[in-house]
């Protein structure tokens, strides 16, 4: 399928991109600044022979969820903090129940109400669980609107090989932002593995399937916590990441999605006023990519990690370098969006 | 005791002896865990019975609640989905909604349906959703040891209402077929009590045509059975049914809420 | 004779066969089964007509129940 | 000194205040205690259990690997906790309602007719779990019969001295029922 | 008011000493294994001129908290793991509108419906801000029925000084033990501090109150979010932990809740064995007590975290150290409990 | 311009003049965020004048959802709660339950209250909650820019109905009043359209009705009011009035739904 | 004369006010006031009869109405 | 070569979509480009703005400190964004609806009588945004007419080619205006 180069918005792709990468159904409530989504997939689903619900609340949606993913759909949602928030106990039992399926949060400023401002306060809920019990969602940051485009069939295989669910953390400003990015004309159907275990009725099947998080005996519930670290560790093999000018510099930033972006155009600032800054990107928030990470660091003289919150990813970068090399923070709140000049002032700081 | 010990199944004495009730195909081997005289046996076979009757194992998906149906999916022969306290009307609208020619039930109690779970039901109900509800209202939270429900009697003391429910601070019973009789979306709504093998029979009869609403598209369906909890209300079995057939159905009166079904009588 | 087999594995003693048994063939017997409990019998066995109205009644679907059949010569 | 026991039984049988009067006599007597009931979803009949620790010092682990005192009043119970017995370590049989004897041959084991005693000394079998304590304190005599029976008082006081008697009763039966054993 | 030590229950404790703590409203839903809160309360509040309300659902009861604790009340709600992560929107936007209130959550085995058995899962969630955006809950960790009894008081005490969601994180073993505890015969009011700030009716106030999360602004809800992030640094003085046999320890296990009940008699039988293994217990899981870990951690070989999870506060005690001292992480989840004897085996390997 | 320019509140040329209509002082001289000929500020307004009519100022506690009306905690005089989004009845009831001689209200568009607020509001009215809910009904998610509403019509073209609603896969419009009805709790249930100056009146007096029923302690009230989104809905305000008046009534028929006010007429 | 005075600061030009007045007093301005809404103003003032409907349906309470009282000597 | 340009007036007055043909003709040369608008809870009037920004290089950051071009269409956005310009960089002001003038003198400041110009040629004052974006093509010539051209085809072709025409008119008006000021 050919693709065309087209200005388009961050959550408009996303969109398309869940339409390319095989989504079955989509179930969401609406929530600002993601809005466009169910907005396109409202009419585009069907148009594409696909089913689009929009639920009574988030808490409907998670497990509209649930319910699809189980009888062997790609199934997603999207939403944006506060409505993520009240997924906590679906996504839960999505991974307790070893169900594949896609969750979008275009996050906004908090805490609470907070404001509709793009923000990267949801990294700890995302990464570490804001659910309870030892899970994890597979989590990938994008950074423009072209891989708002690609992440959802990404986060589509990738939950599907792991039996888990994945995120898509995203902000307001990549569901906001408009770029140009390549989508072809029309979409095909992808392959998918064939799922066994799906509860969509027997019909012929030898045996029932069951799905479910469930496991009242303590050491069977242990053991079926352990297949699940065993996957989360297998994980690994999937990280991913990216780099800018990392090779030669001194200071190394740490930063993803749109932080990033501004990262980037800081370290081509702090080249010209002389100073060695590079860029390492990690696109697989979880699994998080510590090996590569240590790699890059390697010789760097400094860590600076950037982020839209109070400093939540900076302690998987802390964790990473186990005090190997020197990690700073720079971080802002609540919807303001430092300029690439001030992001550039921190570098130059690092670098002293 | 062997005297009385007959394994399940073995052959017996002759042959002139038709077997006239057994264990239906649908429903699993596996011994129950629920209390000495539980309803949610009984339910449980009338269902089993039900897809046994209509040739539906091979394509029933059903959800099960949180509450003492939890386990609900060890004893069926079909696909079943264990979903989060309160949320199995949503659960099965995600099936549903991707599988439209799938038989596709709930199986829930009066905490998980009119408690947590009451934006999901009415909205499942006012959405005209293509699934069916089997729902076990015995008052009480079973499961977790015997707090009161919104389903819960004037008077009635459990857990967290020592005194007897006060309805000056809780309000009164919770009644689910009432409040889903003024939703369009509800095709077929009915009540009845599992106190006599009569009312058995009748709640089967409500049963398949619930069943059939699905089957015919025309949109939601519930059938409420009012079910003892021996043990959480402190009877024995066989009061326990007395005491729904003489003071449970004054609250809540069996019978037919709604019924769209073009060849209903 | 008709036959109402009860297996007393399954059987709870919760005794709402033996309520429901309009024949009051069933009773509950004072031994205990494996889980604790104490079983329901045919006590009058003779006197079973096979209605399976104690069947439809247990919780447990512990019993099960066979008629015998008409014979040919009446 | 430290004393871990585990109390399993049917559900009904009254295994989870028989430690508790346990813990409760402990306390009575200055030590420090502790009780922990298996608990799971409300459902009669099944198996139930309990542990029970008591200790001149501070307690740390409410659980054991392996335990100085295990009662088992049915059978279920027997096959499952026979082996988490202390070498050395009691293991006390309810007889009336298990026929079958231990495999170990390295424990301390005693049998009481619990049932049939309780029946004889209180007319009705539900005191088997009281009988079965007193049969415990005859053969591994850790606290004083006072702080039992004070226990026994505080914890049937409430429903009337009639039962605290009968209680104390089943007490003393089956601490006489072991007399054979500890002679 | 003399107290009289009885044996009891570790959720009854919890409950006598919200009331003893000055509860004034208890907004709940059931859930196993802290049923006995709820049912305690639901008589012994009204006897003491206090509010019992049963909610629909964990959703309503945080939200009914978030309104009583506006108006000026000690509030209070009481759940295990999946009833909790229902609360995480709730708990986020009581934090952000900086109100007081007790959220206590009886830990059990997950991810999803798991089990009912005890476990430690829920720590990132507690300590990390399962909710969305930076927040910070205060998070107390009880080991005794004693410490039931007296953290509530505790921690509303914390809550009002700091306007901050309040936690205590305790578990199945916790709620279900008993154990002999002082507890007065009867129970005489708190004093707490005035609440100016509380929508209770203006009557006679000059100005009017409001309770509110939301700050459209950009910069006013960094500013916001800067004010957020001080209350948490100033909290550091309150953190509060304990320590056995610390001293003269080469290993150094760290552990919190029923967790650290077993390591304490695991390091009794490591002595025994001849290794000298000492406990340090943080308290207060949030603040986290870095400083005195460092101190008493000072010189020690080695340093063992022991939890019923995957390793959650692990990363805390990793973060601490910053890679001063290696750290050993021994787990079991699912509602497995190991024994003394399991514990002293990994300190034994730790020792090595 | 200056011509038109008036500063409020300056004083007039003569003393003959008497005012006969101003801003309640209960409102705040805020200029409102709402879009022009949105109803919002209209039901601000008389809630404002019930408060100064019944002198509630200083004993109101008002809670304000996730909406367009977000914000009406910087319009009133009063104190206010900012509710997560349809939590609001909960907010009230842990106020009410705790300062039960306040008087305690929400406000609450249609998509909180009906869609992710249906079990808030509706065990508030099942535990017979002494709480009021002023329920704005637009049909439509105004604040997030359009989206469907349980409450939108049938053949409503919305940003996520493009096509017009279908009730076939969406359901029927949900009727809150008509199902508040068969709850036993509640004590006055109303519903109005503000499409013209008598109907404003009349809205006031169900509002009156509404305080007073919390006043004497009868338990759960509500009024909603049909009001119009001309933004969202894209028609001019006056037209998107008539639109109410003929199309909308017509599903959501005003009037009284319950009423038991000792003293009502 | 009675007086509508309309607060153009306030007014959003939605013209309730304009097409619920019974004389037709108001006009929409096709000036913008300082938001960039065309505000109401009254256009035949000396029609008023302070009967306050533009008043109370306007969404902005932007409209204060006063009334001229009778003078004594009639 | 990076451009920044902010575009900020009332909400009708299509200050999104200025920006939007502007990323939109960058596109058509080829460059990279990025729009960015501010987006708040849905309720008309009020002031909007958007962030366009193009690069023959990889864009970073989709915002900035300080821009080269800032557009406004009205005064309350004078006075939010004339602090923002870079020094030397463009101010493009719509006198038709702002009276008062800027405080800087730094700055390379014009302006056009957008309203006036777009009723005069079109009809009507709705593509007063095209004349700005004509007026500061002439003043800061950064991309090629064509490309303007095209994304305004591109833009209101879907709405018929009389549409497309009275843009283009509306385009060159704005750029004939500003013939003395680059003469
Ligand atoms: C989110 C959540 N909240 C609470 C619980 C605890 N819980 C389990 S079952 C149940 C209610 C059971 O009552 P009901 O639905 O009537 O079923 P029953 O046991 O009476 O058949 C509750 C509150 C839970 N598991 N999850
Ligand atoms: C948990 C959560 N979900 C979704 C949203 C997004 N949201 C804000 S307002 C709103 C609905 C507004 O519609 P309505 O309640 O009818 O009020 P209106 O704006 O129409 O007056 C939604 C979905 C949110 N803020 N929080
Ligand atoms: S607790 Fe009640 S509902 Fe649950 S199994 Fe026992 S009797 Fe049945
Ligand atoms: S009804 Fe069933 S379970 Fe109950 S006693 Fe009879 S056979 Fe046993
Ligand atoms: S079949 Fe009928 S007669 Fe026979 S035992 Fe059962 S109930 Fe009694
Ligand atoms: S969007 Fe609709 S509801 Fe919201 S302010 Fe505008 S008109 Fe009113
Ligand atoms: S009703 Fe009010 S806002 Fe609307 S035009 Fe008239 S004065 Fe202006
Ligand atoms: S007061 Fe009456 S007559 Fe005067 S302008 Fe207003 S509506 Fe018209
Ligand atoms: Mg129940
Ligand atoms: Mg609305």
């Amino acid at each position: 399928m050919q693709a065309k180069r087209r200005l388009i918005k961050g959550n408009d792709a996303l969109s398309l991109g869940a339409i390319a990468g095989g989504c079955d159904c989509f179930f969401g409530y609406p929530i600002t600044p993601q809005n466009e989504v169910p907005e396109l997939l409202s009419s585009e689903m069907p148009k594409n022979g696909r089913v689009f619900l929009q639920a009574e609340s988030e808490v409907a949606s998670i497990n509209m969820v649930y319910g699809a993913a189980a009888a062997g759909m790609r199934a997603m949602t999207s939403s944006s903090s506060p409505g993520v928030s009240l997924m906590m106990e679906g996504i839960s039992y999505i991974a307790g129940a070893e169900l594949p399926c896609l969750i979008v949060n275009v996050m906004r400023g908090g805490p609470g109400l907070g404001s509709i401002s793009p923000s990267q306060g949801d990294y700890f809920q995302a990464c570490k669980g804001g659910g309870h019990g030892d899970y994890r969602c597979i989590v990938l940051a994008p950074w423009s609107a072209q891989e708002m485009f690609s992440f959802p069939e990404l986060a589509f295989d990738l939950a599907d090989k792991y039996r888990n669910p994945a995120m898509i953390l995203a902000d307001g400003v990549l569901g906001q932002m408009m770029e140009p990015a390549s989508i072809p004309a029309e979409f095909t159907r992808v392959s998918r593995p064939e799922k066994t275990w799906a509860t969509n009725g027997r019909n012929g099947r030898s045996h029932k399937n069951v799905a479910n998080s469930l496991v009242i005996d303590p050491h069977e519930l242990r053991d079926h916590n352990l297949k699940l670290q065993a996957k989360y560790t297998k994980m690994q093999e999937d990280c991913k990441w990216d780099t800018r000018l990392a090779e030669d510099a001194d200071v190394l930033v740490v930063a993803y999605g749109i932080t990033a972006r501004l990262a980037f155009s800081a370290c081509k600032l702090a080249r010209k006023k002389g100073v060695k800054a590079g860029l390492f990107r990690p696109i697989t928030l979880y699994p998080y990519p510590s090996a590569p990470l240590l790699d890059v660091a390697k010789g760097k003289k400094r860590i600076l990690v950037v982020e839209l919150s109070s400093g939540q990813m900076v302690e998987d970068v802390r964790l990473t370098m186990n005090g190997a090399i020197p990690v700073d923070f720079y971080g802002e709140m609540g919807g303001v969006i430092p300029s690439p000049a001030e992001v550039c002032a921190k570098i130059m700081e690092a670098a002293k | 005791m062997s005297s009385l010990v007959e394994a399940p199944g073995t052959q017996l004495p002759d042959n002139d002896l038709q077997c006239v009730f057994k264990k239906p195909a649908s429903m699993t081997s596996k011994p129950l865990h629920y209390c000495p005289g539980c309803s949610h046996g009984t339910y449980h076979r009338l269902i089993a019975e039900l897809i046994d009757d209509a040739n539906l194992l091979s394509t029933t998906v059903g959800v099960c609640p949180v509450g003492c149906a939890v386990f609900a999916y060890d004893y069926f022969e079909f696909d079943m989905i264990q979903a989060a306290h309160g949320r199995a009307p949503a659960v099965a609208t995600g099936v549903k909604r991707c599988l439209p020619d799938r038989f596709v039930f709930t199986y829930q109690g009066d905490g998980d349906l009119a408690a947590i779970g009451t934006a999901e039901t009415i909205h499942a109900a006012a959405r005209g959703e293509n699934i069916t509800i089997f729902f076990v209202n015995n008052g009480i939270f079973g499961m977790t040891g015997g707090q009161m429900a919104p389903t819960s009697l004037i008077g009635q003391k459990t857990t967290t209402s020592r005194a007897g429910r006060d309805a000056s601070w809780t309000g009164q019973p919770f009644k689910v077929c009432e409040l889903l009789s003024t939703i369009e979306g509800c095709a077929y709504i009915a009540r009845v009590a599992l106190t006599s093998a009569k009312n058995v029979r009748t709640c089967k009869k409500y049963m398949r045509k619930a069943i059939q609403a699905q089957q015919q598209k025309s949109g939601f369906s519930l059938v409420e059975i009012l079910s003892p909890c021996p043990v959480q209300w402190g009877m024995q079995p066989g009061d326990a049914l007395d005491y729904i057939e003489n003071t449970v159905t004054k609250v809540y009166p069996p019978g037919e809420f709604v019924n769209k079904l073009p060849e209903s009588e | 004779m008709n036959v109402c087999k009860i297996n007393v594995n399954l059987c709870k003693g919760c005794g709402i066969c033996v309520k429901f048994c309009p024949k009051h063939v069933l009773e509950i017997s004072d031994e205990l089964n494996p889980s604790g409990f104490h079983p329901a019998h045919p006590a009058k066995p003779e006197l079973c007509t096979a209605c399976a109205i104690c069947a439809e009644m247990c919780p447990e679907t512990a019993i099960e129940i066979y008629r015998r059949k008409k014979s040919r010569a009446s | 000194m430290l004393e871990e026991n585990i109390i399993a039984g049917f559900g009904g049988q009254g295994v989870l205040s028989l430690g508790k009067i346990l813990a409760q006599a402990a306390m009575e007597e200055g030590l420090n205690a502790s009780w922990l009931p298996s608990y799971g979803p409300e459902m009669r009949g099944g198996t139930a259990n309990c542990i029970a620790c008591f200790s001149d010092d501070e307690i740390g682990a409410p659980l054991a690997a392996s335990y100085d005192v295990v009662i088992v009043m049915n059978q279920p119970s027997l096959e499952k906790f026979e082996q988490v017995v202390k070498p050395q370590g009691t293991l006390l049989i309810n007889s009336s309602i298990i026929p079958v004897k231990p495999t170990r041959n390295d424990l301390d084991i005693h049998y009481v007719a619990a049932n049939e005693l309780a029946e004889e000394v209180t007319g009705t079998t539900k005191s088997a779990n009281i009988v079965a304590l007193g049969a415990l304190h005859a053969v591994r005599p850790r606290l004083k019969t006072e702080s039992l029976e004070a226990a026994l008082k505080f914890t049937f006081g409430a429903k009337g001295d009639k039962l605290v008697q009968s209680n104390i009763r089943a007490l003393h039966a089956g601490m006489e029922a072991m007399k054979p054993a500890v002679a």
